[in-house]
């Protein structure tokens, strides 16, 4: 329905974490809810709760120690859901690309949609992934609505994926 | 608390001071560090950007033959100059604008070409050891 | 027929009531702020999420809370009677902390015991206000209580009280103890999500159209209602943003203290028969 | 610590962290509560570990170190670089002969960092007491300090302006006249910061005599920066370890005696007047045109330390020069690491509403003490 397809991508909610960034691009995000930016116009709002977010905005390299909890994150997040990784340290490991207690990138422990760079990014680039992130949210969204009689077997087939196997295979990383 | 609800009353008959971003366009101050552009004529492929580059997101990839690479990983990079700086032919030069998100498919896949640059720095290096093995003896 | 209009048209009136309070927040912080219609947006996508279910208590009770406030307010705009409908809104609050208590979320079972202090802040003073209608009206059946013309001029300092017990109704500091963004992430809210979050949702669109009602009341027959509405709301988003938040002691204390006397007086007033 | 006995049945216990809306690091405090309020504290700050000193003794050389270690704080980022290259120069015999107009511009570099610092932490802890105008209101005052940052080094967060031997670019005269013209603007926010947290009933009622440290209690723990000069301890190590030109400009220290939550925001408050008269006075001081970049020839060969006062406090940098590209070792040893020992000390008894604002008065930065 046309009036269903307008609440998709009009109202993300976002979900910031942290993975050992060193808290530059943690600011930017603040400072894109201020006057001065204010991506409220886009209906965000930074709720907090993973239960309800729409867009998870994720900063930092991921630590070792930080893993775990991501995958926790991103689990929680209900479908259809959007990662954007923040800062070059998310997407690739910026300056701390190869250190001994780093994952390089987000994108090695969730799949990632949208690359943010900048050290640190700047609050127009991070408006611009927000922008990027909306459209795939859309996509995702069309996605999702599978015909029922196909529903059962889509819903099988994701039922796959759960937690114990992933933290499986992270450990074997 | 009094001083502050005036003012939020008052704020309601006053022009916001958001810029509306995405809509109405932004020119970053000049000297802003962005986007780090390559000019192909002025490099002689000295490899000594990539060395100064702390976050190693400048590969230079030389091939056996003429043909030499030069790779930029905007998503690496942490803008800081220091490449600009350590060219001494002026072929690398800042933009003042600032490189725009990207999704998934226009990644780099960069990790297979780090691991390429390091295969081809290696052979490069073994024939240099090899050249000077082979003057020293002769 | 009228009950179908106030169904259907009730929420869409909270919802725009809800965006314009978005809207003028955000430009009392000198923001731009969402689109007016931007809960309409909220809540088709909170529909269309796909739904993660804890446990069907913790559902249940959500729809609870939101059939209840929507009983609330259809009881108040059909002309009902004010005590059941103050009876509802004080259930429907205690059934979103039922809720909360279903779960072993520990900001879930803060927010709910500070949800159930919010009840004990709120609901004595508009008990005593329906007490002074009754004073002035002879009945507690609102369809006789809306032929009453201007209550204001009677009871001045009740509706003074009204307004003293608004932030604590509509959530909003100093009195926003309940949903606490920054310390409990929204209290007892928080483990929903998706389609089961979409009742909450409305039914805070609902108790807005409540509390504007309720305003209303004092106005009834004047041309300046809406003006009444909208300024005390105003007013009331003003002072959101002109205070810090206190506890909910601070809460329950602040609230009786104003509210209650103010009340009171009011009832001393008529009974004395000077106003 | 005081000896409270915490009855296991009736505790509440409310994890905090690692992600929450209050919290912008990770970092994860377990309360024990009664009727909410804190009978037991337990911290856990490593979520953060990068190994930035290990591979500053294994993977750069020093000349990137101050982009490195930049990257360990984006909040005090410069303050780090500064105190790296410091190090690092005394550790290679050249700290004698930078000139003063590298040291004006990195004393501006730090004093900015440090006015951004204090607006960005005053506001978050309006935010998190739910006084979410003040917030607002402040980080829009910010905005003006990172647009004359972004104006003078190139970038809103990581300066970048510092390497060994001198600083990267200077700044010209025009640039010099407008921040001139900017430093008003943001005297008069500083101003109505002011006001905000002497005047503003509710949220002065949230913070006084809120988590109270006493001067003898501030000296045991070894408290640093704000923190301290909160509780009346009479340290800043701009003075005690000079780098630059703070103690030919006369800076002042900045005390008070109550040493509650509020008293540190208004230390905060006060340095930022302070900061803004050192900025005048280094643009004043020096003129633009002189030599900025020593050339280095050698390598860190001795041991050697610094001090800088972030705007959290004393930062200290030990380098060990072994006459290698490569140091030997760096030690870093960040101003939150000293401020945290207390804080469950001083949030016992607490309520739990009443402890974000506690932990934000303190002003940690989690992501400087896991490194």
């Amino acid at each position: 329905m046309k009036i269903f397809e307008l609440g998709k991508a009009k109202s993300p909610w976002i979900l910031h974490y942290n993975t050992g960034s060193c808290n530059g691009c943690d600011i930017e995000l603040l400072a894109v809810l201020t006057p001065r930016y204010d991506v409220e116009r886009f209906g965000m709002l930074n709720k907090g709760n993973p239960k309800q977010a729409d867009i998870l905005l994720i900063t930092g390299p991921v630590t070792k120690r930080c893993r775990e909890r991501l995958l926790n994150l991103y689990l929680q997040v209900p479908e259809p859901k959007v990662v954007v990784a923040v800062g070059t340290c998310s997407c690739g490991g910026g300056v701390f690309r190869h250190m001994y207690n780093v994952e390089n990138g987000v994108e090695r422990v969730i799949p990632v949609d949208v690359y943010v760079p900048g050290c640190a990014a700047r609050p127009q680039q991070i408006i611009d992934g927000v922008v990027k992130a909306l459209q795939i949210l859309r996509e995702k969204g069309r996605a999702l609505e599978v015909p029922p009689h196909l529903k059962k077997i889509v819903r099988g087939r994701e039922g796959g994926i759960d937690r114990e196997s992933l933290l499986e295979d992270l450990r074997r990383r | 608390m009094l001083k502050m609800f005036i003012t939020s009353i008052k704020n309601l008959f006053r022009k916001p001071v958001t810029q509306l971003y995405p809509y109405e366009k932004y020119e970053p101050f000049d000297g802003y560090r962005g986007k780090i552009s390559w000019e192909k004529g002025k490099c002689t492929f000295c490899m000594k950007c990539g060395r100064a580059c702390t976050s190693g997101a400048i590969k230079i990839l030389i091939y056996s033959g003429e043909t030499k690479e030069w790779v930029w990983n905007p998503i690496q990079c942490i803008y800081c100059g220091e490449c600009v700086r350590s060219c001494p032919f002026g072929a690398l030069i800042q933009e003042k604008y600032y490189a725009s998100p990207i999704t998934k498919g226009e990644k780099l896949d960069w990790s297979e070409i780090e691991k390429k640059a390091g295969r081809l720095e290696d052979r490069w290096r073994r024939q240099l050891r090899d050249r000077r093995g082979k003057r020293k003896s002769e | 027929m009228k009950t179908l209009l106030i169904l259907v048209f009730s929420p869409v009136i909270g919802g725009l009531i809800e965006g314009a309070f978005r809207k003028v927040n955000a430009r009392m912080q000198t923001r731009v702020g969402p689109p007016i219609v931007q809960p309409f947006y909220d809540l088709l996508k909170l529909l269309q999420k796909r739904p993660i279910l804890i446990n069907n208590y913790h559902v249940l009770m959500a729809y609870a809370h939101f059939v209840l406030m929507a009983t609330a307010l259809a009881t108040f705009l059909l002309g009902g009677d004010l005590l059941l409908v103050i009876f509802f809104h004080g259930m429907s609050l205690a059934f979103l902390a039922m809720g909360a208590y279903s779960l072993r979320s520990a900001y879930s079972h803060v927010g709910a015991t500070r949800e159930l202090f919010h009840i004990l802040a709120v609901e004595p003073p508009l008990l005593l206000i329906a007490v002074n209608i009754y004073m002035n009206t002879g009945t507690f059946l609102l369809s006789d209580v809306f032929e009453t013309q201007r209550l204001v001029k009677i009871m001045p300092f009740s509706f003074l009280a009204l307004i003293a017990s608004l932030p604590g109704m509509l959530r909003r500091s100093p009195f926003d103890v309940s949903e606490a963004h920054q310390e409990i992430i929204g209290g007892p809210e928080i483990e929903y999500s998706g389609p089961f979050y979409a009742p909450i949702y409305l039914a805070k669109w609902l108790e807005k159209v409540l509390v504007a009602a309720f305003i209303g009341i004092f106005f009834l027959g004047s041309p300046l209602i809406v003006v009444a509405i909208a300024t005390s709301f105003i007013l009331v988003l003003a002072l959101d943003n002109s205070t810090a938040r206190l506890s909910y002691w601070d809460m329950v204390k602040i609230t009786w203290v104003v509210a209650l006397p103010l009340v009171g007086a009011n009832i001393f007033l008529n009974a004395q028969g000077v106003l | 610590m005081k000896k409270i006995k915490v009855n296991q049945e009736i505790c509440t216990t409310i994890p905090m962290g690692s992600q929450h809306v209050a919290l912008p690091e990770p970092v994860k405090l377990v309360f024990d509560t009664e009727n909410e309020v804190v009978k037991r504290v337990s911290f856990d700050v490593s979520y953060v570990h990068r190994g930035i000193e290990k591979s500053l003794t294994t993977m750069y050389d020093f000349k990137k170190a101050p982009y490195v270690v930049g990257r360990i704080c984006g909040i005090c980022a410069i303050a780090h670089s500064i105190a790296c290259t410091v190090a690092l120069e005394r550790s290679i015999g050249i700290d004698g002969e930078v000139p003063d107009r590298v040291r004006a511009v990195r004393m501006i570099g730090l004093e900015l960092d440090r006015l951004q610092s204090h607006f960005l932490i005053n506001g978050h802890l309006a935010e998190v007491c739910g006084y979410e105008n003040i917030f607002m209101h402040l980080w829009r005052c910010r905005e003006f300090i990172l647009d004359t940052a972004d104006m003078l080094f190139g970038n809103r967060v990581q300066y970048d302006v510092v390497c060994v031997g001198g600083v990267n670019r200077d700044i010209d005269e025009k640039t010099g006249t407008r921040i001139s013209e900017a430093l008003e603007e943001i005297e008069e926010s500083i101003g109505f910061m002011e006001e905000v947290f002497t005047r503003d009933k509710t949220l002065v009622k949230r913070l006084e005599g809120l988590g109270v440290v006493s001067k003898d209690k501030a000296f045991e723990y070894g408290l640093v920066g704000p923190s301290a000069r909160a509780s009346g301890v009479k340290t800043d190590c701009r003075i005690e370890d000079d780098w630059g030109m703070y103690r030919d400009f006369g800076l002042e220290i900045i005390t008070m005696t109550e040493g509650d939550a509020l008293a540190r925001c208004l230390v905060r408050v006060l340095e930022c007047f302070e900061s803004v008269r050192m900025i005048r006075e280094a643009l004043d001081s020096t003129s633009p045109g002189e030599e900025i970049q020593l050339r280095v020839r050698d390598n860190p060969k001795k041991d050697a330390v610094c001090r800088n006062e972030a705007p959290r406090g004393e930062l200290f940098y030990y380098i060990r020069g072994t006459g290698k590209k490569i140091p030997g070792r760096v030690k870093i040893r960040t101003p939150t690491f000293a401020n945290i020992p207390i804080l469950p000390h001083v949030m016992i008894g607490v309520r739990y509403n009443d402890v974000p604002p506690l932990l934000m008065s303190f002003d940690p930065c989690l992501s400087c003490t896991g490194r």
